[in-house]
């Protein structure tokens, strides 16, 4: 069991992904719905959850960030008031990944009257239920769909039982970062590959322009900002895999290494590629777009950094 | 003492000429046909061509007179002013009687047709050809990164004429009549969504033998006549405000022309990063209280008020005569290097709102336009890598690198 | 009169200087302590105290850093109280430039219970006054010496008058950094000037290392960088001399981009250089520690920073 | 099967073997010319030369042995263990026989002689000459950066024997006896007050025919051999802990012999910047306090954690039988960045003491140190430039720049 079963497995295909930039709603369904799911709910929760994601006959997301599109747990105002039978849903959460497509919701939400971690519990509901209204956000990466949903006294399940409080939220956002994180390298490398490849084709001043030492040097240094960030993306996984205790502040030092890796390759590969790589035709804008919007999902790189510190102890951390 | 004089003598022969033709009701057409013939259009242009042969310093005193009244001035945007410009250096009497008049009138628009999707950085690599027959030029090929070609009546074409010849000697430079059948302007859409640019397609289009520029062979030398004035243009000498009130059917046809030149360029400040934004936004954000954002900010307008103030410094030293040279392509640099870290600091301060983009996102839009626009500006007019050879060579005098395209052009490797 | 009397020139010698890397005790004497005795002392203390240091009779510093090397002059621990005539100083002070030779001591002090900018105020005593103990410290940089300062009930004379308070310490610290942004940019135009003199000389492969581009392309950024930081110290300079009422937070600007500069220059310069400019022999060392040394004199680039926000108001500043 | 019982049996002998003659009180030398006799010391050696032909899986188990006892190995550091490699691969016997035993006995001491004031990264540009002259070549010019010549024996030299061959083939490759009239060794001190290196001036110095190794003209690929055995040293395979005591005649020895040895060495860890001490110093200076230096510290460590697993991945890559290639570059640029980055996070962490050094500077000077040591290390075997272009030629396959070096070295343009 632990943290991280099948998280090296999971990142592979995360990082195929990236790198092919597949918009098939996985992230949404298997990396966070899904994670949530195995990280809070009870056995009969996910006997009964998991299968129709795991076949595709469903598909889920995860709601955590609201309008102010914070992503630490602690900022979360959605409030859950419990009912005879189960809990009804206040709020808003935005930046919902697939939130317009999915049939399950798995929605971070806190009871009344708590603040920080305290009273922090994840919830489940159907994404046609009343009380539900969702709107689809004009994205600018169009490879990766967000919406925004209201909550109306929606009528949801609580995942798992409540005591858990805020764990397996936190636990499902760091695997989500490793997952994303090994995304992003993949997408990184196919921009450098893209970069190399018409550096070797294109000529200029009777040269393939990748015969100038600008541009070698310029993909030399592409290779080691991959080849740096691949690795921390493939530490983080199987340190979660095997559930080192390491792994949530690795989860961070991942997502913010990508993070700066994948955007400035995309950028570089456009430089490389000239006019043309400014152009729509050219596919390239594509994975710049899942660059940028990669950067500041599931929180930004200083965010990320400042987390790493306060996880190792290099200061007092607020955090955990 | 001399030029007092004659300031004085210029400044009352303009306003008693404005005093008894300047009227808003009439059409821009009339109007600036009546500049052409009175050579108050274009006072610095000879005399012989709509102009007064005035020296630069006297054409201030006259645009302050039409200014003061708020009289419409002769059509000097876009391509237009680097066409008239080069014609008057290197055009045949011929070419500047067809073409002139209408220039400054702004009855025609031109389009500038240099790049090819094979010589980017590489202009002088155009493989675009114009083959002679008989008393026309058939021309045949593909140019790129054309502003406005979609509504322009001429263009400025760039075209090999000679393959055995060296790269640069191979070339020839004519005037071609946008519409005809050989001719099929498409437009380019960009990862921005703006679609500014034009490629033209050229099938067996011609040229007639007298709208050659120049001489066969010429045409480096007359591009990079056109070149110039464009670099000279892009420091932006501006007008003196214009009094008087906007209203007359003149005006009206004016601000339409505004307009349409406009068009392409609304993306441009946000290419450039936006930096009048920032601390704005990290205000209305929030933002400013992180003192690791606050950081970011001043590392970015330091940059950015270091690099305008260079400009200032380039300008003063022009003013003292020195001839505005590769001291461009600092600014050039500068330029990218500030707009990609005002991206950097847009998207810090915005967060995951900068996932979004569209009317409902953060300024409208504007700023996940910085985001997508970015990107050209350390490619269009000239890579960074460009410029940076550019000062290498022409700044520091480092020496140039081996060349491989030398020799008859015909055996130059290309695309 | 005004803040700035004579401040392009002083910025036009030090620029100088900076390129020649001069060691004369000129920042110490006429940079930091006349400036000091201009903003604050009387008239008759100028007439006193100035023409001595201007004929280069006497040599004079300003203490201001204490052991903590806090250049906010709200860290000022140093106490003055007030005897029958004047003052005893007691405390100490550390990286005083120049502080073992000079003969002249201006040293900014406290009276006893005041905290921040209250109760600040400088004073004059001779540098073999009984009570004052000094130190040369082994500093990096050999160019510019450094000595710490032990006050012992020292006596020494009030410069101006009390109630003037801070704000003639806080405008000679912001004359400085001006004259030491001006300092560094003469420095870093020496080290690319030294970089692109070798470049040219240089042969490796077969060419002169100055016609690859990837020497040709970080001697161009050189000069973007120089010339920027250029900009900036030739502004404030300007600035300061026609008391633009933004001169302050100009000094912040300019001196976070000459520390900048200058360090990536002189790196640059080595590099260029290969081994050789790495060897005691080769001068280029010399810049590199001033730059070093630099970078943190009056403060580090990070601080000037966060100054120039709170002057702009970009933030509530607890600074002024 | 066959490895396992080899791997017992190699077990039990050398346990047997130390047994019977490990001795704490013997002289250094005594001990090493045991193992030289018996094979024991460099058993992947093969047996003619001193070894037992050993497989490197089976070379582990010895070491094992050794360690248990405490037994001291042969002699290994240094430019020493190059020399060996070299001469096993290139020597003829009677070079083996004249050097070999003494290298591992430790009792001669080696430098390398490739590096020139006049070609660093391009090292087969040397100019330093050998002319053969009877039975001796005449060796004259100056090498540099040499370790530990001052009390060096024996030179693996570089030099032109043929000035009309190309530059590569010109070379050819000498041990020279240091210790002679014509060698002069002087320090050369660096930035950071060290003197790790010397200069050697060579001025009608002698080598005896018989120590040219390989053939003439062979000596770029001679030195190829030396080079690839210094990288793979440079990956430092450690060995396993010793057991025992450490007292005794020839502890005492083999720690004068190794203080001897990385003397040169002791600012190397400062030259890479000293990641170890960032978090520390962060807390003892209270700089952890400030979020703008946290994440500058938190940039840094990404940056050497990254890198730290960057060599991991290939080091398991090489056990997974990928030879260790060009991606050796990787990790050598990396360690620049990594450097410079954590001089950068040392002066924000330090603040106005970094103007310090000696030792009441802090951590007695280290941090000084680090400040001034730093600039090496993308200069020092290999600038990050050269790094650069290994690593687009030769793992992403850009093709080389037209080359202004072929043709015979005499015409070559030199410094």
């Amino acid at each position: 069991g632990g943290a991280g079963f099948g998280m090296v497995e999971l990142c592979i295909v995360t990082e195929e992904m990236g790198r092919a930039l597949l918009c098939a709603p996985y992230f949404s369904t298997t990396v966070l719905a899904a994670s949530a799911i195995l990280n809070a709910g009870t056995e009969a929760q996910k006997s009964r959850l998991l299968p129709g994601l795991a076949s595709g006959a469903r598909l889920a997301t995860l709601a955590v960030t609201e309008l102010d599109g914070n992503w630490d747990p602690r900022g979360i105002e959605l409030v859950a008031t419990p009912v005879a039978e189960g809990y009804l849903l206040d709020g808003a959460k935005s930046y919902v990944v697939d939130g317009h497509v999915a049939d399950l919701l798995v929605v971070a939400a806190r009871m009344a009257g708590t603040a920080g971690h305290q009273g922090l519990a994840l919830f489940t509901l159907g994404a046609d239920s009343a009380g539900v209204e969702r709107r689809l956000l004009e994205s600018m990466d169009p490879t990766r769909k967000l919406a925004r949903i209201d909550f109306h006294g929606a009528h949801a399940n609580l995942l798992g039982n409540q005591d858990d409080g805020a764990q397996p939220l936190i636990r499902t956002l760091d695997q989500a970062a490793i997952a994303l994180a090994n995304e992003m390298v993949g997408g990184a490398q196919a921009m450098l590959d893209s970069a190399v490849d018409y550096a070797k084709l294109r000529v200029q001043f009777g040269r393939t322009i990748g015969s100038f030492q600008a541009i070698k040097h310029k993909c030399a240094d592409m290779l080691l900002d991959v080849e740096l960030a691949k690795s921390a993306a493939y530490y983080a996984a199987q340190a979660a895999a095997i559930d080192d205790p390491q792994w949530p502040a690795m989860a961070n030092l991942a997502k913010a290494a990508a993070s700066e890796t994948y955007l400035r390759t995309a950028a570089e590969c456009i430089q490389i590629h000239g006019g043309i790589g400014f152009t729509w035709d050219n596919d390239t804008h594509l994975w710049f777009k899942r660059a940028k919007s990669s950067e500041v999902f599931l929180g930004q790189p200083n965010y990320h950094r400042e987390l790493l510190m306060q996880r190792w102890g290099v200061c007092v951390g607020e955090f955990e | 003492m001399m030029s007092k004089i004659s300031e004085t003598e210029v400044r009352a022969e303009v306003r008693a000429w404005l005093a008894a033709n300047w009227d808003p009701e009439l059409s821009l057409a009339a109007w600036r046909n009546k500049l052409a013939d009175s050579g108050w259009g274009m006072p610095q242009w000879p005399e012989a061509w709509y102009g007064r042969g005035l020296p630069m310093s006297l054409v201030r005193v006259v645009d302050e007179e039409f200014a003061a009244v708020g009289a419409v001035s002769a059509a000097k945007s876009g391509v237009r002013h680097l066409a008239a410009a080069t014609l008057l250096e290197h055009g045949s009497d011929l070419q500047k009687k067809k073409f002139l008049r209408r220039i400054l009138t702004g009855e025609d628009s031109w389009c500038q047709l240099f790049s090819e999707p094979g010589s980017g950085s590489d202009l002088a690599g155009a493989t675009t050809r114009a083959d002679l027959n008989g008393d026309n030029w058939i021309v045949n090929g593909q140019k790129v990164w054309t502003t406005s070609a979609h509504h322009a009546d001429h263009g400025l074409l760039l075209a090999r004429t000679d393959w055995d010849a060296p790269k640069h000697e191979g070339l020839s430079y004519f005037v071609i009549d946008i519409k005809q059948p050989g001719v099929d302007v498409q437009p380019l859409k960009q990862m921005n969504g703006h679609a500014s640019f034009n490629q033209v397609f050229f099938t067996d289009a011609l040229v007639p033998a007298e709208n050659l520029v120049g001489g066969v062979g010429d045409g480096w030398k007359v591009a990079m006549t056109t070149l110039a004035h464009e670099r000279r243009g892009a420091d932006g000498l501006s007008s003196p405000p214009r009094r008087g009130s906007r209203t007359g059917r003149i005006h009206a046809e004016e601000r339409a022309e505004l307009e349409t030149a406009n068009q392409p360029y609304t993306w441009y400040p946000q290419r450039a990063g936006r930096v009048d934004l920032v601390i704005e936004r990290a205000k209305e954000t929030g933002a400013n209280k992180d003192p690791v954002v606050r950081q970011e900010i001043a590392k970015l307008m330091i940059m950015a008020k270091s690099a305008e103030w260079t400009a200032r410094r380039a300008r003063a030293a022009q003013q003292q005569g020195r001839p505005q040279g590769p001291e461009g392509s600092l600014g050039k640099l500068a330029a990218s290097n500030v707009a990609r870290a005002a991206a950097r600091v847009h998207t810090l301060i915005t967060g995951t709102e900068a996932m979004l983009t569209g009317s409902a996102s953060p300024r409208d839009g504007i700023i996940a336009e910085i985001l997508v626009s970015v990107p050209a500006i350390s490619i269009a007019g000239g890579t960074d890598e460009i410029q940076r050879n550019i000062l290498a060579e022409r700044v520091l005098g480092l020496p140039k690198e081996p060349r491989s395209d030398t020799g008859p052009f015909r055996n130059v490797r290309k695309n």
